[in-house]
């Protein structure tokens, strides 16, 4: 029990090691999440190019959880569509109220390494944080 | 560490193995006599206090009073000097509204100190925002003392009231109540103390706290929720106006005059929680068959204990004081490089309860520069095997947030 | 009558043969299920709400939201527009000090009711005190209702705030809540509704009822002593100042600056009663189980039994409607040449408990020219026999106090 | 159990034709006691001669334990001195909590009639009441 934790090696390296913790010249999207229980802070910067996140990258304060979720989760979109990076935020929503197929879960990649989140009700907040963020900011352009 | 502690244990039912309960600053576990006192009122007892003529309601009024007796006993007060209100903020609140928004003017200063708790900040603030009165700040040492420069620009000849703590939820220092308080009498302010940390774990006196206000929960001290005290000067409560009105805190009312009941009942507003009441009493009762002197050795054993234990942890940085005994069985700390909801997460995993945040002394930590911490508190029910395994959890988390990977 | 209200009784242990508890519109008594809910939540999920990452907290921050869910759901309402409170007066004050004392001003009319409770018709005193606001008294007929004059006196363009019962403590007749709520809406007004006697007797609405605000309290509906709720439109919660300050009801705190938490968590300073909402949980669900049905036949019947045994009693003279119809469970009484103390005494001795006195309406006493009153008031748990008792002794209290000897 | 009641014929008989519920011309003291509680008011008023009470009498509004208390009260101290009608007082308030002797319970007289409020507490202060406002009058002249 001592060493059995929800803090896997992807969620730890993400946190301690970030690949897109960085500011961004002149991003076509700025976007600002807070998660007001916890303290976290997010902010996502995006280049769009015809529909195409062609770039991104965040800066932000937090705990472990957030920090890493965003960094995934930028990984993950960086070349793809935005409605396609949509549908990884509808996935991940899914994959946190464990309603996601193993499928599902298989295509989100190392966001995957999130889905026992759902044990720790209070920090589900952490996990969404960036997801959310970006959903809605994807929503309102639409 | 006395050995005793498994038989008390066994009072609270909550208590297991499983999990180490250690966030008692936030609230504490309830032992059996506590329910078992609040349910013989309902099963036995329970009618609408004051208002029935007939015996069931005399005996639930009998019972409330012997609960306001009971806590007045408790901090060396008189009777009629003990409002049972919902917890501490609401006490904190009353006090705000009826004195501060009726007797405070612009010009006049009140004086906080940094390391309140929101409660007994946040109504102080909107009292000077509302009747102009300036706020002025008692700043704090790293260590949660007070310099004299400090208490010298904070308490001045225009200070009319002063808000503070007993023991701080952060640092767990008991604060100099009575020196502050002589020199705030001194100019004729009055002083507001929080009791909540303070009064469930050291022998509590008002007459030689030299405080004119004192606030404490009831859910903090073994008593259900819903039920809190305000205490007061009975000379001061008595001029003081009402805050909420309705039923009960009257005297006589017609369309247009009205005559308010005396204090205490003066403040409380609408039916009174007797259960709640009961349980208050049921509890410090609890309290008393332990003593004080069993309480604070074993609160300080265990925090002496896991002080040492978090002293020689790589990366762990204990806030305020270096040493046990100003602490008060609470301890907040940071890790290195780890946020304090990781740090409480990790500990759930263990089965250690421990608190992450700004602990509603958010001003604090601004002063303090830390954005937010973990808290490790403790109630005489605690073991050491719980501060061990909280201890060895600690001990871990660091690399298992891959440190040194 | 429902002959299953033998097994009914059963839940509730304070109940015997020996003493008919009939002051229920006072406060009721609690059935072994809600006991049972407050003691499983202490004895296994307690812990500080939303304030911990732990488990423990976790479990009891998911039992509180239930409870309001609950509540929610059992007045047609959603779940944040629930609010906390210790009972209706709490409720009450937080309307009139939030909004009340922010909203009103000199020339604004405050239309309150001349049956309300002191709880809703003191804090509007207060506020048209402070704010110089004009208070306008709504009279009705000796039977609770109101003429349309009366209404067109009290209620003009100028009326800001209808504050109005839903159903009166001493007539016990359902008001027409909406049919006044629509001449206040139609010039901007908003309405505030005393719902301590209706929410516990009859399925609620708050769509259909019309009103922008309603108070209660669980006392009155089995829940425990110290847990209490106000309804409100969430936009116009939302636009409120906060009441009481502290702990919880905050996003951020600086010295400098604070940000609220979003209502319903705005209106509910310090750590909130998670036992009490527990508890209230539970008498909804057992209320619920039991059906608004059954309820209702079984208050009507005792209703209609009594006040017909009454009628048929020399010297005594029935407070409202000569129909048992609106008289919801309540039935207040004079004794011709015998004081209601008197009368509550000779009761008690027969083991019935009803009520004496002003019963929190002295401004409706005065105003029928009553100066205190009798009155006996039913639950769904009590039995013809119980109210033949009652109707036994009535019969001969002139005669023990000496008339016609 | 239908027809035990603490309301004695003592009782009921001075609360329906009391003796001395009247005005006084020119009375020489006049108190004023109140249980608001209740909504029991009475006045009592009493003539005086070298200490002795040579006339009393009362008005009032209230339950009948009250208004009896009263009636009895006056009954009895008239024609008494002042210090004896405070020692009746005294006597008075021993019975009711229940610390009299037979002996002194013998020497009140009727107003031992009203020895069982003791067992309804809500309505002690309603028999207390005139005998308290007595009391505490003679007591601010002594
Ligand atoms: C109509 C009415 N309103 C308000 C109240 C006040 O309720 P509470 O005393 O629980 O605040 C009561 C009951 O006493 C009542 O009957
Ligand atoms: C120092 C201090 N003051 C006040 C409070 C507020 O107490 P409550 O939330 O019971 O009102 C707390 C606890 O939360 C506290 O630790």
């Amino acid at each position: 029990m001592e060493d059995r934790t929800f803090y896997n090696e992807v969620i730890t390296d993400h946190n301690l090691h970030p690949l897109h913790k960085s500011d961004m010249d002149s991003p076509d999207i700025v976007l600002e999440g807070v998660n007001p229980s916890c303290g976290d802070e997010i902010l996502l910067m995006l280049k769009v190019n015809d529909g195409v996140i062609s770039d991104a990258s965040y800066s932000g304060d937090g705990c472990a959880v957030s920090q890493a979720s965003a960094d995934i989760m930028i990984d993950m979109i960086i070349g793809r569509e935005l409605s396609e990076a949509r549908r990884l935020c509808g996935l991940f929503m899914k994959m946190i109220k464990s309603e996601a197929t193993e499928e599902e879960i298989e295509e989100l990649e190392e966001a995957g390494a999130l889905e026992n989140i759902s044990r720790m009700p209070a920090r589900v907040k952490c996990a969404v944080l960036s997801w959310r963020t970006l959903d809605e900011a994807i929503a309102g352009k639409e | 560490m006395n050995r005793d502690i498994y038989r008390v244990r066994e009072d609270f039912a909550i208590l297991n193995d499983e999990v180490a309960y250690l966030d008692n600053a936030a609230t504490t576990q309830k032992p059996a006599s506590v329910m078992a006192a609040v349910r013989r009122y309902y099963e036995t007892q329970n009618a609408n206090p004051f208002r029935g003529v007939y015996s069931l309601s005399e005996q639930a009024t009998a019972e409330y009073e012997r609960a306001r007796a009971c806590a007045a006993a408790f901090i060396g007060a008189k009777d009629n000097e003990i409002i049972f209100t919902r917890n501490a903020s609401e006490s904190l609140n009353l006090v705000a509204y009826s004195y501060g928004m009726n007797n405070l003017k612009p010009g006049d200063e009140i004086a906080v100190s940094i390391m309140e708790h929101h409660s007994n900040f946040l109504p102080w603030r909107m009292v000077a925002q509302k009747t102009g009165a300036v706020l002025k700040c008692l700043k704090c040492e790293p260590d949660g003392t007070f310099s004299d420069t400090a208490i010298a620009e904070a308490i001045t000849d225009k200070t009319k009231l002063l808000a503070i703590t007993c023991v701080s939820n952060v640092f767990g220092r008991v604060n100099p109540v009575r020196k502050l308080a002589n020199m705030v009498h001194e100019n004729g302010g009055i002083v507001v103390c929080d009791g909540a940390q303070s009064v469930p774990h050291m022998p509590t006196s008002v007459s030689e706290l030299g405080a004119d206000l004192l606030a404490f929960s009831g859910h903090k001290m073994l008593a259900p929720m819903g039920i809190g005290v305000l205490w007061g000067r009975y000379e001061l409560l008595n001029s003081m106006e009402p805050f909420m009105q309705g039923g009960e805190m009257i005297e006589t009312v017609h369309w247009d005059r009205v005559r308010y009941a005396e204090v205490p009942h003066k403040f409380e507003a609408g039916t009174v929680n007797v259960g709640g009441a009961v349980g208050l009493m049921a509890a410090i009762e609890y309290i008393n068959s332990l003593g004080f002197d069993f309480i604070m050795a074993q609160e300080r054993a265990l925090t002496e204990h896991t002080l040492k234990g978090m002293k020689s942890i790589n990366g762990v940085n204990v806030i305020g004081a270096e040493d046990a005994q100003h602490h008060e069985g609470i301890i907040a700390f940071t890790v290195d490089g780890v946020h304090p909801h990781d740090v409480s997460s990790i500990m759930n995993e263990a089965g250690v309860c421990i608190r992450a945040g700004h602990h509603c002394a958010q001003p604090l930590m601004d002063h303090l520069g830390v954005r937010s911490s973990s808290r490790v508190s403790f109630a005489f029910y605690n073991t050491v095997s719980e501060a061990d395994r909280f201890l060895n959890r600690l001990d871990t988390i660091r690399s298992l947030m891959g440190y040194g990977r």
